[in-house]
């Protein structure tokens, strides 16, 4: 699975940076996040939890990082595995540019492997998965980042009228305001994690 | 060797005996076994990655879950089974052995790397998923176009370049000759992978019986190659103590004519734990492990004079054997197969192949339906086809005039294959007449491209190398491959009949057919016959069923002992009716004088004296008994052949291909049942259509097969099929003037000419707007993308179909 | 109702009542074949597009592979094996034999259980109905034909025989 | 593969099977018709730890028609709906995507809520729901909650369905009395799952202007995808070729269809408008059959 997007985030160039080295912005954006540790400089230890409808895929995994050009680009590999179900496998190429004193566009060019039960049986939901994690973990980070804190209306869309209603609803996301603000050195790998992510659980 | 046939129950629509059983759900296939009550189930653990080494595997949790007996891995059965290495003797040939179960390193998605041992299936199936493997992984190749590529990671160290074996031939001085070539074109065809998919998944049972004997359930084609390669691989199994039994089987197609891993464990573990062991195969074991086929490049060059006879043809053959070659046939199976079959029916002068059996991090791929010949008679007709383009005659016409001419058989082609009988002639005018051919042509002068569709009609026209003895596996370098079929008649005190072959049928109606032969040349009705396959303590040794030669070689080995039976049966009634045994005619279970038809025997009485019973004495000249074990061995191949046409209309905008017509001209030689080897062909027909437009086993490039589910690898449906008004179906009999009885096989046949004329179908609808078919699958979004591309390159495609008119004019 | 290991259920199967001790995963087809001995429906896939363990639940096809037996206790559940008695076929079975409409006999069961329903539905078909008919049940060996001029047979004698 | 263990329950009422999927959450998932959760189950890539079953509760099964539509209970079969006349009168294109959807054995058991809850990106009745802005009424712990076919479907597999709840009922509005309907597909087999798949709804005045066109696809993103800009192209013309070919061409235009082995992304894009033409056609025809009648 390749992908390769361009996200616009509503936020200085070295603030995206900062966040993105924020341990805690960064597993509250990840959707199904359960545990993100550094354990050197350039490593990172992740479990999370990826949920397609009712298939689940724990993973737990090693992220890489190199090529390391702070405040604006970065390389990672990542490696995880796990029981009799497979593994998941890839890569990525980040760079952050300033478009203007409030905004940073951030491109990333990933890409993606899993094996085991899942990619035999469910290969036709794997690159779509992988997308929607990753826009899915965009929208709870430029949304942590735009507002802080970040008090989101009540996720329940209230009863609305019957009857052929044009609108579309914003879709409701859980997404708990971000706590600290430490810069540490982490890197983005994570967004890698979203990206390409889930393997068969085990 | 004169026959004596006195009936002719050979060559009738006899219905199936089986057929009475199957429909009412009686038939037990392998799952359908009574289990013993100690049985352990077995479920494997198989490796998620393509390529890696094994580091740990933990099986303390699996342990644990209830029923589960014992958790077993690589290390546990270098003591218990010796490596499989098929017994090939080919130069160049690199043996690629496979263990049991995963030693050290994985070599494909899907090689079994832990076996567990539980009470019940389910539990095994909860088990499996406990067991914590640790891979280290390393650098994958999967597609053949990458194995071959300059650099490409190797799937075995001892296997340079991935090439496991090379082959080449070339007809004497080719390359003057080839060069000398008036016309000239190339012309590269890909054959994408595919999966026989039977209904019924494999799977095997393995029971103890009196402490050291074994017998065992497996659901194969091959009984007696099977029982005696687990003898020589499975250590402490002694080959007298091991009987093989194949349940019914529920399709084979191939598949099931190999040896598999599962079958030496369960046989192992059996010994082991003396305890019943059984293992049945879910889905997606079947398509991640069971021989896949074809996967093939052919990159041609073909030289023709004006009236586009073929002058030289040169090839290069690429074959995907996986990581692992298939046993017994090997990985060279395909690769000789499709270099040494592409002649076909065709008196092709000079001819020159170079071969490459290639290794890559995939499942083995080997034998499966028509086995190289669908692939290579799809890139031979697409040539056919070719030719005719370039100098604008019709294909069939083309090929009329390079097919060997009935004048010229027996003949002896450049690679030193010999036709003995034929009608090519005959079936390509026939079908020119009767499928609608000539009409289609009139119909479409120029423009394809009517109410959105694209109309084509294509021509598959094959010969079917059928009924392989000993020779013709050795020349392919096989030796465990022996070649006889053996046959052992009874006829019993009362008169009945039992007939034990060494074949094993998936549904062929073999207890029907050799009914039919040993009734005619016995004397008795089929009704009193009973055939005994799949049962090797009962029936005498042989080679099994596949590559359609059980109507050859079973068929001969019946013949054979018929006559021995019947001859005693001649001579004893002679010295009853004191009359010479040529004046004695058996029919209906009588012996009767030829010349007064009044004075007959009944077997009965005569089967009395041959069992010592009752009051009579047998002559002194004879001995008790009444039955004979002959085996047979076809002194060369007997060669079938057929013509396809096939009329298709694909939409313009949905790439989607309806068969609007389909004709089949099918010559099998001595037909024993027309009804049966119809079904055969329409069998044969319906996986040529999945071939071609559907079925693709797909790895990524990183060696993940990725639909390993019938949700994905789709199957032809009812609706896929031609239908029962446009399909017609001829037949010409040619019989063989080498085998016994004339028969020539047909199994394959079907699946063979389909591909071959599908192909040629949608690249004659395709080509005239300059859209270049020449690969399989075909499936509606590639179909699509071809007229897309095509309609924007070629500016008018009218224009250039007009242009060609004119230029053929002169 | 807590995590029980097995649980007692009965269901009615060809007329017959059972009762089994089992556990709530067991696959319906793996109660007919395992629990009650009733071999002829086939598990070819085991997820729902083969066909071949094709039943009928109170007279509707169903894919016994797809089913908990659990869960259809209190409904009526046939089996390829009801269609004949000891001394004669049904007449789709009779159709089958007679135009050659099986080879391995694998699918066959599922693909009798279609027909039967099929036919009380569709008396008369038409051959394109029987082959939307079919259409749902995988065949490897037939290729089809001769099960498409099994079923127009089945239903020109079946009802021939009813306006007797 | 045998499915792994799961604590199975057969609730004879909604509160019982609400209760237990209070008790449960993330971790059990109802179980109807079973047509394309089992074979997840099968395949062990899905292991609740609890299933409940909601086939024997009775008050579930039930194809009501009201006054503004079509109501169909958690337990309604697809081959009741597609057998019911009054599905026929107040939801044509229900009817006509219906019989597209696996084979007979399928639909006698599979479920319009079910098919519709599990949203598979390639289930034709998520095109329906989307196309006539059906409207889904969800129970849980907390209480009903209505969802539009918009907000329902969130992408492969997922719909708005939170831990604790389920899909009670879905509603279809009436269409108009003279309005027709068609569902076509393209798969790789004339059979089985489709590549890409539309669905056309149309209301015309009784001059054959259309004065509602609802025009909805499968296949070309992970949720059933509204093709409002042919929709507004179509509205208020008669369908005549120049607003037909228009609407078809400008179908695909702001779609990325998810591309694989199956079918590449541009044969999805290039054969959408086709399908367009095609189903609005048939709808045409429909409507000339009923008015000769």
């Amino acid at each position: 699975m390749e992908l390769k997007r361009v996200q616009k985030v509503e936020a200085p160039h070295l603030r995206v940076w900062e966040a993105l080295n924020d341990i805690e912005i960064l597993k509250a954006s990840i959707p199904g996040c359960e545990s993100l540790e550094r354990i050197d400089d350039d490593t990172l230890h992740a479990a999370v939890k990826i949920k397609i409808g009712p298939i689940a895929a724990k993973f737990k995994g090693v992220i890489k990082f190199s090529d390391l050009n702070p405040p604006n680009s970065y390389m990672l590999a990542f490696e995880g595995q796990g029981g009799a179900a497979g593994f998941a496998k890839g890569n990525a190429r980040v760079d952050l540019t300033p478009e203007g004193p409030n905004a940073t566009a951030l491109s990333y060019e990933t890409s993606a492997q899993v094996g085991g039960k899942i990619a035999q049986l469910g290969s036709r939901l794997i690159d779509s998965a992988a997308m929607k994690t990753a826009t899915e973990f965009f929208e709870n980070f430029s949304r942590a980042l735009v507002k802080e804190p970040v008090e989101e209306s009540g996720s329940q869309p209230d009863a609305t009228q019957p009857g052929i209603s044009e609108s579309m609803a914003s879709v409701p996301v859980q997404t708990p305001p971000p706590s600290s603000n430490r810069p540490l050195l982490i890197g983005i790998g994570v967004v890698v994690i979203a990206a390409l992510v889930w393997y068969a659980f085990a | 060797m004169t026959t004596h046939q006195s009936n002719d129950f050979v060559g009738q629509r006899f219905p199936r005996r089986e057929d009475q059983y199957l429909l009412r759900g009686e038939g037990l296939y392998l799952d359908d076994l009574a289990e013993p009550h100690n049985t352990l189930h077995l479920a494997f653990v198989l490796s998620p990655h393509a390529h890696a080494r094994i580091l740990s595997i933990d099986v303390s949790e699996a342990l644990e879950v209830p029923g589960v007996v014992a958790v077993l891995t690589g290390e546990d059965f270098v003591s218990l089974i010796k490596p499989i290495r098929p017994n090939i003797e080919m130069p160049t040939y690199l043996y690629t052995d496979r263990l049991a179960l995963a030693l050290d390193v994985v070599r494909f998605v899907g090689e079994q790397v832990a076996v567990v041992l539980a009470e019940s299936k389910y539990a095994a199936h909860d088990a499996i998923e406990l067991v914590q493997v640790e891979y280290e992984l390393m650098p994958a190749v999967v597609s053949l176009e990458q194995a071959i590529s300059e650099g490409s990671p190797v799937v075995h160290e001892h296997v340079a370049g991935n090439i496991a074996f090379r082959g080449e031939f070339a007809s004497d001085d080719f390359a003057t000759k080839h060069a000398a070539g008036k016309y000239r074109l190339r012309e590269r065809f890909r054959h994408g992978r595919v999966s026989g998919s039977a209904m019924e998944p494999r799977g095997c049972m393995a029971v103890p019986i009196r402490g050291e004997e074994i017998t065992f359930y497996t659901s194969t084609q091959i009984p007696h190659i099977v029982r005696t390669e687990i003898a020589k691989h499975v250590i402490g199994c002694s080959e007298s103590a091991l009987r093989v039994v194949v349940p019914e089987v529920g399709g084979g197609f191939g598949v099931k004519a190999q040896l598999y891993t599962e079958e030496l464990i369960s046989v192992a573990l059996c010994l082991k734990y003396r305890r019943p062991i059984k293992w049945v195969q879910d889905r997606r074991e079947d398509l991640l492990t069971n021989t896949h086929a074809r996967d093939h490049i052919y990159e041609m060059e073909a030289t023709f004079d004006e009236r586009g006879v073929l002058t030289s043809l040169e090839l290069e053959l690429y074959t995907n054997i996986g990581a692992y070659s298939s046993s017994p046939f090997g990985g060279t199976i395909e690769t000789t197969g499709g270099a040494r079959q592409i002649v076909g029916p065709y008196k092709l002068p000079n001819y020159a192949y170079r071969c490459y059996a290639v290794t890559t991090n995939t499942c083995a791929s080997g034998v499966y339906r028509g086995v190289a010949q669908p692939a290579c008679f799809m890139a031979m007709e697409g040539i056919m086809d070719r030719i005719a383009r370039q100098l604008n005659i019709d294909p069939l016409e083309v090929r009329l005039r390079n097919i060997v001419l009935p004048g010229d058989m027996p003949w002896v082609n450049v690679l030193g294959v010999r036709y003995d009988t034929g009608s090519y002639q005959k079936c390509l005018e026939l079908a020119r007449e009767r499928s609608g051919y000539e009409d289609f042509r009139r119909r479409f002068p120029g423009s394809r491209l009517k109410d959105g569709k694209y109309h084509g009609i294509g021509i598959g026209n094959m010969v079917e190398l059928t009924g392989t003895g000993a020779p013709g596996w050795r020349v392919r370098g096989l030796q465990a491959v022996s070649g006889i079929d053996g046959a052992t008649i009874r006829v019993e005190p009362t008169g009945k009949v039992s007939v034990f072959v060494s074949q094993a049928n998936a549904g062929q109606g073999h207890f029907t057919t050799f009914a039919q032969i040993a009734a005619d040349h016995i004397g008795v009705r089929p009704e009193a016959v009973t055939v005994y396959e799949g049962d090797t303590a009962s029936t005498p040794f042989g080679t099994g069923t596949f590559a359609s030669r059980s109507a050859i070689t079973g068929g001969g080995a019946v013949i054979q002992a018929a006559e021995k039976v019947s001859n005693k049966i001649r001579r004893l009634a002679a010295h009853e009716l004191q009359v010479e045994p040529n004046d004695i005619v058996l029919q209906d279970g009588r012996a009767r004088v030829a010349s007064d038809p009044s004075r007959f025997v009944d077997f009965e009485k005569l089967c009395l004296l041959a069992y010592s019973l009752g009051k009579g004495a047998l002559p002194p000249t004879e001995v008790y008994g009444l039955e004979a074990t002959e085996y047979y061995d076809p002194p060369v191949v007997t060669v079938a052949n057929a013509v396809h046409i096939i009329e298709v209309a694909i939409d313009a905008i949905d790439g989607r291909v309806a068969i609007e017509n389909y004709y089949v001209v099918h010559d099998c030689g001595k037909v024993i049942n027309p009804m049966i080897v119809d079904g055969q062909i329409h069998g044969g027909i319906a996986q040529g259509v999945g071939e071609v437009l559907m079925e693709e086993i797909v790895y990524d490039e990183h060696g993940q097969l990725i639909n390993a589910s019938l949700l994905d690898y789709l199957l032809p449906t009812a609706l896929d099929v031609p239908d029962l008004s446009t399909l017609t179906i001829d037949h010409v009999e040619t019989p063989s003037i080498d085998s016994l009885g004339g028969f020539k096989g047909v199994g394959e046949g079907g699946i063979i000419g389909s591909v071959a004329a599908l192909t040629s179908a949608i690249y004659d609808a395709l080509e005239g707007i300059g859209a270049n078919v020449n690969s399989v699958p075909l499936r509606p979004s590639h179909i699509a993308s071809l007229i897309r591309a095509a309609r924007q390159s070629a500016p008018d495609p009218e224009a250039t179909r007009a242009k060609q008119e004119l230029t053929a004019a002169h | 109702m807590s995590s029980i290991e097995t649980t007692t259920v009965e269901l009615v199967v060809n007329g017959k009542r059972y009762k089994r001790q089992i556990e709530p995963r067991l696959l319906l087809a793996d109660f007919l074949r395992h629990e009650i001995g009733l071999k002829g429906t086939h598990i070819g896939c085991a997820h729902g597009v083969c066909g071949a363990c094709t039943v009928q639940i109170d007279d509707k096809t169903a894919r016994s592979c797809l089913h908990f037996a659990i869960d259809v206790q209190n409904s009526e559940i046939k089996t390829v094996e009801s269609l004949a008695t000891p001394e004669k076929l049904h007449p789709i079975q009779q159709a089958f034999h007679e135009s050659h409409a099986l080879q391995c006999g694998f699918c066959t069961p599922g693909i009798l259980m279609t027909t039967e329903e099929f036919l009380r539905g569709n008396p008369n078909p038409d051959d394109d109905e029987i082959r939307k008919a079919l259409c749902n049940n995988m065949c490897r060996c037939t290729g089809y034909v001769n099960i498409v001029k099994a079923v127009g047979l089945a239903a020109t004698s079946m009802s021939a025989a009813e306006n007797e | 593969m045998k499915p792994a263990k799961f604590e199975y329950h057969a609730p004879k009422t909604l509160d019982e099977a609400v209760n237990l999927l209070g008790r449960y959450g993330e971790d059990a998932r109802i179980l109807a018709g079973g047509q394309s959760l089992v074979p997840l189950l099968n395949f062990r890539i899905f292991q609740p730890q609890a299933l409940i079953s909601i086939n024997h509760c009775a008050e579930l099964a039930y194809l009501r028609v009201e006054p503004d539509g079509l109501v169909c209970g958690a337990l309604t079969r697809q081959a009741e709906a597609e057998q019911s006349a009054d599905v026929q009168d107040t939801c044509p294109l229900l009817s006509a995507a219906l019989p597209w959807i696996g084979g007979v054995s399928n639909r006698n058991r599979g479920t319009v809520c079910g098919s519709l809850a599990h949203a598979d990106p390639l289930a034709e009745l998520t095109a329906v729901a989307m196309a006539l802005d059906a409207r889904f009424s969800i129970v849980g712990t907390k209480g009903r909650r209505q969802a539009s076919a918009a907000e329902f479907f969130l992408g492969d597999l997922t719909t708005c369905i939170e831990p604790g709840e389920m899909l009670e009922a879905v509603h279809f509005p009436r269409s108009g009395k003279n309005a027709s309907a068609a569902f076509v597909e393209v798969g790789n087999r004339w059979h089985g799952f489709a590549v890409v798949g539309v669905g056309a709804h149309v209301e015309c005045d009784d001059v054959g202007v259309f004065q509602t066109v609802r025009l909805s696809a499968i296949g070309v993103g992970s949720t059933p995808v509204r093709l409002t800009e042919s929709e507004k192209i179509l509205q208020g013309t008669r369908g005549e070729t120049q607003a037909l070919q228009e609407a078809c061409n400008v179908a695909a235009v702001d779609l990325d269809p998810p591309g694989g082995f199956h079918a590449d992304s541009a044969y999805k894009s290039g054969v959408l408008g086709t399908l367009v033409e095609r189903a609005l056609n048939e709808t045409q025809a429909l409507r000339l059959q009923k008015e000769a009648r």
